[in-house]
């Protein structure tokens, strides 16, 4: 394996994409392209219509038009004053990716994508979902370019997801329940790969995350550039200064590397990266790659990272409250960069979470998605050690009001059962 | 290398039988258990079949079609470890005559570090690898281990490539080449037609090598049409499918009408 | 009762709320402030604060950037191309007001009351709430604001919108479930009533809609104009031109004059206001007060107004399959301006409603909430009949994922059903 | 006008008796049926009440309290329109010696006409009507019709009202004027207090017509203290309280205590 070499501490946006120093999607030893050679010429073929996107300016800009009419973009920054004034210390920031059409970060990446797959002249799309939020994306993203498509969604998460299918479903996409291995995120990324290995010449896989095979990590992590160049901007703007620290949470890394991409070159300026611990450390209890001591280094969906595994490179069940965090793998760029030093990765458990998330619903109005409440929760922790005159920002990576089902088991609410029970009983037996 | 001669040898034999082509079959360590996998090698060592691909489990086979994707789940929920798996291996090659190659996915490999990893396969008797997963630009530093050892990187070639790339793959390839007859994963049937013997031919024109041929073969006019065009077929899911219906009488029966 | 005398037909937005040509408060015979003597010195300290603001240039720009940055305003307008294209006539263009916070236009209103109510040195609101959106929107507010607040909800209302009940409550809100008369939001209006006439002191009544005694009208239609601003510059830029028709749903009437004002002067342009045809017309089967026939004129819930009401002058029972529709009174200056034949009303069945819902969530990824899809489908049904120049516009007044429950009865989906029952199972009995 | 000599005359009786103010009663028509309505008005009568409120019910009684609230609702679930109303009311005024105020919402009146409906209040032999929700603003046409049919337009006062509002209120008032007592809807009880007389005294100072306190009178002391500083005590809820409770038996206890 080629080593890399350590690069300065400073790595500028710029550094990570030119591969100057490295190979081809390499970020540091982190990355790669490991897919079946059937798909070679897929990957190739993509890989140019995405370089020729990004060489040319007016594709950015077409970019930016659409997320603008259709999506609402730009998302603001929002200064959480209540919750800065009653922790005592670092003005909170929050950008507010929950504000986006479909309710979180993950349009950004699925309308660049589309945008892509016209280019490419392909009709018909594909994508794995989780928590669904991307499968969601994907579905919609398809209805508004008129692509057929099938979302492949882990047979467990279509059952503690249906909100999200019935959406899917009525936007025009089939939603295939995939009852292999866990039946969840992994099983529906392996899915999608048979999909596309059999259908390539019409068929384009709109990847979720920063993960899977190169170009995805880099493309994912352009499009989602966007919440950084935004952010920026606008957090000098309300704050007057840079953030101290910049807090997302990380599942596959899409929002977190969006959103310190508009910070990479501020040394002064730290990123956290806020795991899923779950129950705490312990291998299954969790899915933090990084944060904990439970993964290493392998080779699978497509890319080289760290994963949560065994001795024998399968793959551990993972764990945590937030269905769109328990992914096994993580951005390889994130690892490379938390290898360099330039983000920090913290852990934090569900309990922590739902904490966050009911104090940041009282005070300030906002009901961040379970993922993004892990941000929160990290950001709470450290700002209220901070000073008065330090600034932290928070990517509220989505709304948690489509996770009703799942707030409200994590919150024990009676009256949702009570209410769940007298629908139940209106719907009558089968 | 020792399995470039082994095949030269078999090739050279068939032309005395009435087979149309060399055989490679396949088997999931440990699925059903590897007391089932023993009958099926010994069934298909009656047949003669000339080389057999051991899958190693993988938590993720997202080249395999269902049928082996459950096989890989339910061999490692039933406990196979690697380890098991190289150790069945060893027994294996000391007691039966076709050459073994191991198939399974690149992160087995890479868990247990490249050299380590193709050592114990040497020591376990196997004559190469195929790792679906793995392209060849991954694949330097394991291939240059493989051919001290010995050990034959088995690589794909597949209706998609361009002729600069098979040239490039052809390059990398020793032992033998898997030719991969279509797009899709393992276990569905493929008609074998032209477009399937123009994808070989072509194929043909970069390499010297054997050209095994995937996936699909179910019938004995298959294995005839792989022999006009190529050297190996490969049977993969229609022999398991067979074991899972009948054991060894309808494994005997599959091979019976297909080698027969 | 002083009769009005019909203006010009062309009516301006200043002289809609400049009271020169009638009494304060009063469009055309209609509005008016009909309140218990108790509450004339609380209505009185409103107005005043009121007038106050309006005249207050920094008040308008303190309100746009608190939108800007919590709510995420402007809220674009998007082309439905494919919308379009499949029906051969006008170009569909929608303003988007399901991407604000809360996921509807109410958040408009609400915040502009909120700070209303911090000038004012009150610590406690009350609102009603049908559909739960307004109540949502409020509870958000009084959240982000630090106030007391307590939203009145219809008790049929709370046990089929428990969704919004439950964020409420997890936003700090109290929600009381109202027993009294048909058990929806008009009872709800007379318990916020109830409560001011006790509480007025401490507390304001933040109405949701542009109903009620006067200034809410009035208020209510200067905070939602910010819909119509807009909107005006942002049709002219996408599409070239004034839009032909524009069309918003009419429940109370918030959201279809916040977008008209937008576009009062333009004579050219025609406003469509689209009412709850329900079932279809006759009593008791609809909530149409202007495009049936019949309401007729009366004075209630403060205001004189079209009321769906029997000889006796009691309100009758409305139907819409859209909670925020079904208000038996509606906006008096919209009844003005129908009078004057400035703006044309038109009732749409659920039938007609929820194929809307199914062409747009397929062809264009929108999932407007039942209330708006009353906009989506008449203006299909017009932009059909149009030529491919002309141009419509529709509020999208918000989105209808958090209408899941109804939206999945309105369509009859199964797994939807089975998904519940599952649920209710897993609670296990109380 | 004809109510005002009414009230003066009792007024004047009362000083010969112990009681300490006039009463004014309250029923709502229908509820819980014209029948009962008669029988207890036929204890009012017994006790000697003054005037009587006669409730028009409405779907939206917006500033009646719970059991008001539920009076009004029953009463049109019951199918009581406004014809019974007035029918009722003219069968109190022929039979009861006590005057009769018509108390309802103000979509009553405007529904049926302004012109209309007084003269039908007037046939029936009302001598006056309480809008709450009509503020004299709005009253002008409806007070003009009521002057020439000798109706007394009964307006409100509260403790939230400037001293500038209560005189606009006085010069719109006759007959007799209504003051609140405190904040929030009928039902709830009222300290009788300091700060209520202070209220009442500050109404004395803008107008000579009759003063009646609600709301919340409940027990003997309650129409003592507002003997002290007003004219007429208005016995809302309390009585319906009574009634719900034990009907004839219950409501003429309740009265024995008030006033016996
Ligand atoms: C709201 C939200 N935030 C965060 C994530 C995690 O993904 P990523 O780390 O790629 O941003 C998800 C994934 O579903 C999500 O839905
Ligand atoms: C999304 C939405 N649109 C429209 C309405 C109707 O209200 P209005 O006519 O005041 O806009 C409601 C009311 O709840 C609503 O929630």
């Amino acid at each position: 394996m080629l080593r890399y070499a350590a690069i300065q501490n400073l790595v500028s946006t710029m550094d990570l994409f030119n591969f100057n120093n490295g190979r081809e999607g390499y970020y540091g030893e982190y990355g790669g392209t490991f897919l079946p050679e059937i798909l070679h010429s897929t990957i190739e073929e993509l890989k140019a219509e995405f370089r020729k996107a990004k060489d040319d300016p007016t594709f950015w800009q077409e970019f930016m038009e659409l997320m603008q009419s259709y999506s609402g973009r730009p998302t603001p920054v929002t200064h959480l004053t209540n919750l800065s004034n009653k922790l005592g210390g670092a003005q909170i920031f929050v950008k507010r990716e929950d504000l986006n059409h479909t309710g979180s970060h993950k349009i950004n990446n699925v309308m660049g994508q589309g945008l892509l797959v016209k280019r490419m002249g392909k009709t018909r799309v594909i994508a794995e979902t989780g928590a669904g939020q991307h499968g969601y994306a994907t579905a919609t993203m398809a209805a508004r370019f008129g692509f057929d498509s099938k979302i492949y969604m882990g047979a467990v998460d279509v059952a503690r997801q249906r909100p999200n299918v019935f959406w899917m479903e009525n936007m025009g996409s089939e939603v295939v329940a995939v009852t292999d291995g866990q039946q969840t995120l992994k099983d529906a990324i392996n899915e999608c790969l048979r999909d596309w290995v059999t259908n390539m010449d019409n068929t384009h896989y709109v990847l979720g995350t920063a993960c899977g095979p190169h170009p995805f990590p880099e493309m994912v992590s352009w499009f989602q550039s966007i919440i950084g160049r935004e952010a920026r901007d606008q957090i000098l703007q309300a704050a007057g200064k840079l953030p101290d620290r910049v807090f997302a949470c990380v599942g596959g890394g899409s929002n977190a590397i969006g959103l310190f991409q508009g910070f990479m070159e501020d040394k002064s300026t730290e990123l956290v990266g806020c795991e899923a611990g779950g129950f705490g450390p312990g291998k299954g209890n969790h899915a933090a790659r990084l944060a904990y001591k439970d993964a290493s280094v392998g080779v699978a969906q497509g890319m080289k990272t760290y994963f949560l595994q065994n001795d024998d490179g399968n793959m551990l069940h993972t764990h945590s409250v937030a269905a769109g965090l328990d992914y096994i793998g993580v951005n390889p760029v994130l690892v490379h960069l938390w290898e360099q030093e330039r983000v920090r990765f913290e852990a934090v458990t569900d309990a922590q979470v739902t904490e966050a998330l009911k104090l940041t619903m009282r005070t300030e109005g906002l009901i961040p998605a379970l993922e993004s409440s892990h941000g929160f929760a990290q950001a709470i922790l450290e700002a209220e050690q901070m000073s008065k005159d330090e600034v932290v920002l928070i990517n509220m990576s989505g709304r948690g009001d489509k996770d009703i089902f799942t707030i409200a088991d994590a919150l024990g609410d009676e009256h949702w059962k009570q209410f769940i029970r007298q629908k139940s009983s209106e719907y009558g037996p089968e | 290398m020792a399995l470039n001669n082994y095949l030269a040898e078999r090739k050279q034999a068939l032309a005395s039988t009435k087979r149309p082509a060399m055989i490679m079959t396949h088997v999931v360590c440990g699925y059903p258990s590897f007391d089932d996998n023993w009958k099926e090698l010994e069934i298909m060592q009656s047949y003669g079949v000339d080389l057999v691909e051991l899958q190693f489990p993988f938590s993720e086979p997202s080249a395999d079609g269902p049928l082996f994707v459950k096989a890989n789940q339910e061999a490692i929920e039933n406990g196979v470890h690697v380890e098991d798996c190289f150790a069945f291996m060893k027994k294996v090659t000391d007691h039966f005559s076709f050459k073994v190659i191991m198939m399974g996915y690149y992160n087995t490999v890479f868990k247990t570090g490249h050299k380590r990893f193709l050592q114990r396969l040497k020591d376990a008797g196997a004559s190469g690898f195929i790792l679906p997963d793995l392209p060849v630009e991954e694949a330097g530093e394991l291939h240059d281990i493989a051919a001290e050892l010995e050990l034959a990187p088995i690589v794909l070639m597949t209706p998609t490539n361009s002729d600069q790339r098979l040239a490039q793959l052809a390059e990398a390839a020793d032992g033998f080449i898997y030719t991969v007859a279509r797009k899709g994963v393992t276990g569905s049937n493929t008609d074998m037609n032209s477009e399937v013997s123009q994808f070989i031919d072509r194929c043909r024109q970069h390499t010297e090598l054997p050209l095994a041929v995937g996936f699909g073969v179910s019938e004995a006019k298959d294995v005839a049409f792989i022999g006009q065009h190529a050297d190996i077929a490969v049977i993969g899911t229609a022999a398991l499918k067979a074991w899972e219906h009948g054991k060894e009488q309808a494994l005997s029966e599959f091979f019976e009408q297909l080698l027969g």
